[in-house]
Parts: C-alpha cells; structure tokens; sequence
C-alpha cells in the first residue's frame, strides 16, 4: 500500500497541487492493487490515523471523489463499482452537507454514514481476524498427523447391486433390438440364417413363380464376395428350412445349376 | 448417531475394564489420520464401551506428550505438539499460497457461517469470483450449508471438519476474536439504511452457528 | 547417514533434557511415514541429544499401551499393540453398480435358462466376456445347469436362490414377459425406423469394450 498520505490532495489545488496531483496519480496508478472500492475507501481511512468509530466520513467522501475527480481528469478508466461507489458517496455528501429536509422520508445522512462506517469497520476486522487465522498453528506446518496410518486394514466388501428395474431394462434393450434390427450387422459381413429366414418370410408372397434364389440377395450383399457368400448360404439354408415346414417348393435343374424357389401352392 | 445404551448389553457381554478400553481408543486414534467421532470410535470399539469416557483418560494421559489428544469439531485426533513443528521439515507439506481474496473469503466464511455469496460481496465489497469459492471447496476448508430462506433460497456456506483440524480448533466457536467481534457487533448483519435488504433485517445473525451439530 | 559426534557441539549448545528429547522422538516416530533409525532421529533432534536414550524412556513409557514403539528392521516406529489388532479392521461395503455387460448377461439368463455361453452371445450379438459370467458366479446369481446334450455339451447357466431373493421373485418365471415390458413403457425405445443401425451398431461396439473390463 503507498505511503504518500492520499489527504493531501483533498485540500485542494491551492496548498500543494504538484505533490497532490502525484499522490493521486499514485493512487491511481496502484488502483489495481484495491480489492475494490471498499478497500480503498479503507485505505483511505486509514490514512485519517482516528479510529474508524470516529473517522470523518464526509471528509473519506471527500477524499474518494477527489481520487475519482483525478482520475477523469487524468483520462484513467475506472472500473464501474468505483464510479457507483463515487455517484453514492456524492449522494451520501449532499445528505451531510444540507440541512434535513422534514419532508423526506429516506435514511439521514448520519445513518447512512453511520453504515459505511460501519463496513469500513467491519472489513477491517474480517482481516484482522483472518491475518489471526493464518497465525494459527497449521496442520502440515506446525503439526503432524500420523504419518503411517495404514495401520487400519479397511477391509472393502465390494457389494454389487442391481434392482429389477436395471434388470428388466436391459432385457428391454436387448430384445427390442431383436425386434426391430433385423439387419443389425454385428458381425461386419456376416448373414445369419435367422436374417435370410426373417427377410425370405417377408418376400414369399411375391414368390408364386420360380424366381432365382441368388436374385433374392439383399442390397450390398450381391457384389462384394465375402457378403455375397455369407448371404447365399444363410438365403439357402432358410429356404431348406422353409421347405422342411412346408411353405416353398425347391429346384435345381442340375448340379451348380441355379435353385429356384416358389411359394408353395395352396392345397 | 444413536445406539442402544450400553446398560442393555452389560448382561450379555461384560464391558472391558475401563484402562483396556483407553488402551483401545488409544491404538484407534493412533491408527488414523483422520478425526474419529465418538460414534465412530464406539462402534468399532466391543459392546458396552464409552468411548468417552475412555477419550478423557486418555487426554490426560497425553497432556504434555510429544503427541497430543485433541478435540476437532465432533472428532478426536492424536497430532504432534506444536512446540515440535520446527523438528518436522520433512513432513512439512507445501501449504498453497492462498490469495488474500481466499484468505479474507475464508475468515468471512468462518466468522459469519452459514454465509450466502451475496453477504460475503457485501462484507468485502467486492464480487467473489468463482475461483475463490472453488479453491477453498477443493481445500475442504467450506462446504455448502443449509439453503436461505429467503427469495432464491440461496446456498450458504460453511467451515468445514477440516478447517478446524487445520487451523487446530476445537469448534468455530473458538476462532480468535470471535467473542469480541461480536460483542462489538461487527458480526451482526446490519443492512444499507433504507436499502432494499431492509425486511431481511436479523436472518444471518438468527442461525449462525447453529449448523454445528 | 554419518554426523558429527554430538560431544563437538556440547561445548556450544545444551541439549535439551531427556524428558524433552523424549517428547521429540515421540512427535517424529509419529509423524514418519517410515521408521527411522537412530542417526536417522539424532540427525533431526537439536545437537546434543541422544536418540537412543530417549527411545529406551519412551519405550518404557508404552509399554503395556495401546500403541508399542518397536523395532522394524534398522529403524522405530509405533505399532498398534498386537492383540487390539482386531480394532484395526474397519469393514466398509461400497455399493456398485452392475457394469451393462454383466446385467443384460444377467438377464437373458434368467429370460432364457437355462441357457449356454453360445446362445448369450447370439442375444446379445456381441461375445461374453469370461470376467462377467465369473463375476455373476462369484455373486452367487447365476449357477450351472445341466449340460446340453447337443455336440460340445455346452454347460448351461441358470439362476439361483440368491438371485430371486436379491430381486425379490419367488421364480423366475414372475419376471415381466416382454408385452408387460411394453404396457409398463419399458420398450418405448424403440429405434427410428429407417436410420437405427448407425446407432445401435456403436451402442453395441461400447459394449463390448464395457465387457474387456
């Protein structure tokens, strides 16, 4: 915090204006060394060497608009809270300065300073006790605590819980993605026969003629060998099986040959 | 935390003697880094104990020892003696530097809890910025206490278990000073004459401290 | 660790009394994360003292206590006393939830059983990992079935006693069936017709690194 006693240049230009323009620049300067304007208005107090039960607050405000005052002049941008801070103490000033108007039903300009002061006080009490604080023994610096604590054996029982509701959701999940991803690819080039079943079952109404199985291979399934192998032999086999259970009929001219399938004729 | 007195048990099991029960507090708190609660140290310790009972044996025993029996919040501790910090360099863990925003926050905290942000900016004036409050959560020197109710029922803040066993106190009711800032009335909550906090006059000075428990 | 002879310094410093140097060793051996030799203490305690003296004091001093100062290795260090070493466990049940893995495994057992390794996997369309069948074993929910007389006599696996009480079941035939799933909104997540597969296909790649666990 600088020494150079801020009243100074609350007195005005006339006494010393040089070393009163330099206190206040200092001030400013070092204005980013303030927690804020209560703590400068601290400071400032502090600089008036009563105790704070007794400090002038018409003088502190004085004092505050004269730095805020410098600080236009010195076209220095203050933060919005010091500019609210100044507008109020301007109001608090006008309050002491003129007499009490009966009419007004607002706070006096003695309780209103009355209050500063009493923030004022009380923030420098809140230091001083936390200055207290840290004066304290500390833990880690001036006392110890067992340094080989391990002693305890923690015996940790891991439980596992998992209520029905977890149960039954996760069965959900799994079934419903049976149910509507019939195409699910898992296996990147694999067709299962459950896929060939469920995907032939659909089609065999379009099947009243001989139709050629491999023409029956699904979209992206037809070109790539790997996919297209995996999709004839699961298209196949659910045909055998569709055959077992009586629904299609199945044909092939000769060995190689290509199988065709039909919908088996109503009795 | 209740139990059943231990007058229910004595027909079943005998209680220990009361110096094997020291003894076994004794090795409990020795054992432990942290604070045990009388609770903690009873339900660990056979049926029928007082744990209690046995802790004042114990202090007794400890006062003036290199290590000491001391009280934290609802917890007992055994901690080196001050006086043997300086033999200590090894142990010495690097305190963070807290800023004086931190600091100040902390006292704040500690001296006016339970304690909303908004009261802790009116104090010091400024706003508390969201690192501060972070910082000493992340210390686990405050924790959230009870909401306000007021408009917004605003969380307040409050010192924790560990704050005390870091600063050495047995309760917030022994934080330095803190009878006579009271006494001068700086821990009131007064608001601005006039101002717009008028109606919620004395709701910071009702409660404080009552959060102990 | 070698010093200088403390004879050099006594001309210079007094040593603290014996009851002092006894406090000290007290305060160092409990801060210690490890035990400490003799030259170790006599390094750290102001010159003059001397270590081994006021281990011997404080030695005495617990004996019969709760904590014993003993000897491990080169070095001292409190130990609990041997027969309180029942004190020292501390039983603490952490509560955790079933991985998706295991619960959906989990499920079509106790959907399907009994039910073989092979057909949990078609299922579930992603591989079982052996830690989520043996961590639903250990759990004692799940058991093995009779084998099924198909090639490979695969084993089966079925639920258990423990599992129905667990879930509060009387079998498992009182699970939901899938209709009461859907009336009960649990089957509402249907995919988007027409775009699931981008989706679920990841939802089932997760999977399976979940089960590597």
């Amino acid at each position: 915090m600088p020494e150079q006693g801020p009243d100074s240049f609350t007195e005005g230009p006339a006494r010393d204006p040089v070393a009163a323009r330099l206190a206040a620049e200092a001030l400013i300067v070092d204005v980013e060394g303030f927690e804020g304007p209560l703590d400068m208005l601290l400071t400032l107090a502090r600089s008036q060497k009563v105790d704070l039960r007794r400090i002038s607050v018409l003088h502190l405000a004085e004092q505050y608009l004269a730095f805020v005052e410098q600080a236009r002049t010195l076209r220095i941008e203050l933060a919005a809270d010091y500019l609210v801070m100044a507008a109020w103490l301007a109001y608090l000033k006008s309050r002491l300065l003129l007499p009490p108007d009966p009419t007004d039903e607002g706070p006096s300009g003695e309780d209103l300073a009355a209050h500063l002061a009493f923030q004022l006080e009380r923030l420098e009490a809140m230091r001083a006790v936390a200055a207290r604080l840290l004066g304290r023994d500390q833990k880690g610096r001036d006392f110890f605590v067992r340094g080989i604590p391990e002693d305890v054996q923690r015996v940790r029982r891991v439980q596992y819980t998992a209520t029905l509701l977890d149960l039954m959701q996760a069965y959900a999940r799994i079934r419903t993605k049976d149910e509507f991803r019939p195409y699910v690819l898992d296996r990147d080039a694999l067709y299962t026969m459950e896929e060939a079943l469920e995907r032939m079952r659909g089609l065999l109404g379009y099947a009243g003629e001989w139709i050629d199985l491999s023409s029956w291979l699904p979209e992206g399934w037809q070109t790539d060998p790997v996919r297209r192998r995996t999709a004839t032999a699961a298209h196949f086999a659910a045909s055998l099986e569709l055959a077992k259970q009586g629904q299609i009929e199945i044909r092939q001219s000769d060995t190689f040959a290509p199988i065709h399938i039909r919908r088996k004729p109503r009795a | 935390m209740t139990r059943n007195p231990p007058e229910q048990e004595e027909s079943l099991f005998e209680a220990p003697p009361i110096g094997e029960q020291e003894r076994m507090v004794e090795a409990i708190l020795f054992a432990s880094a942290e604070p045990l609660r009388v609770a903690e140290l009873n339900a660990r310790m056979p049926h029928g104990c007082d744990a209690a009972a046995a802790l004042a044996h114990l202090a007794r025993r400890y006062e003036g020892r290199g290590v000491r029996l001391v009280r934290v919040g609802e917890g007992w501790a055994f901690r080196t003696a001050p006086d043997l910090g300086f033999l200590m360099q090894k142990e010495t863990v690097e305190l963070r530097k807290l800023s004086r925003a931190a600091i100040e926050t902390l006292a704040i905290i500690a001296y006016h809890q339970p304690v909303t942000r908004a009261e802790i900016e009116e104090i010091r004036g400024v706003s508390v910025s969201r690192g501060t409050v972070d910082q000493l959560l992340e210390l686990d020197w405050i924790r959230f206490g009870r909401r306000r109710m007021t408009p917004g029922r605003p969380v307040t803040y409050v010192v924790t278990e560990e704050f005390l066993d870091h600063f050495g106190l047995e309760s917030a009711r022994d934080l330095p000073g803190l009878k006579e800032l009271r006494a001068a009335g700086l821990l009131d909550s007064r608001p601005m004459p006039g101002g717009p906090d008028d109606a919620e006059a004395e709701d910071g000075q009702t409660d404080m401290f009552e959060d102990e428990s």
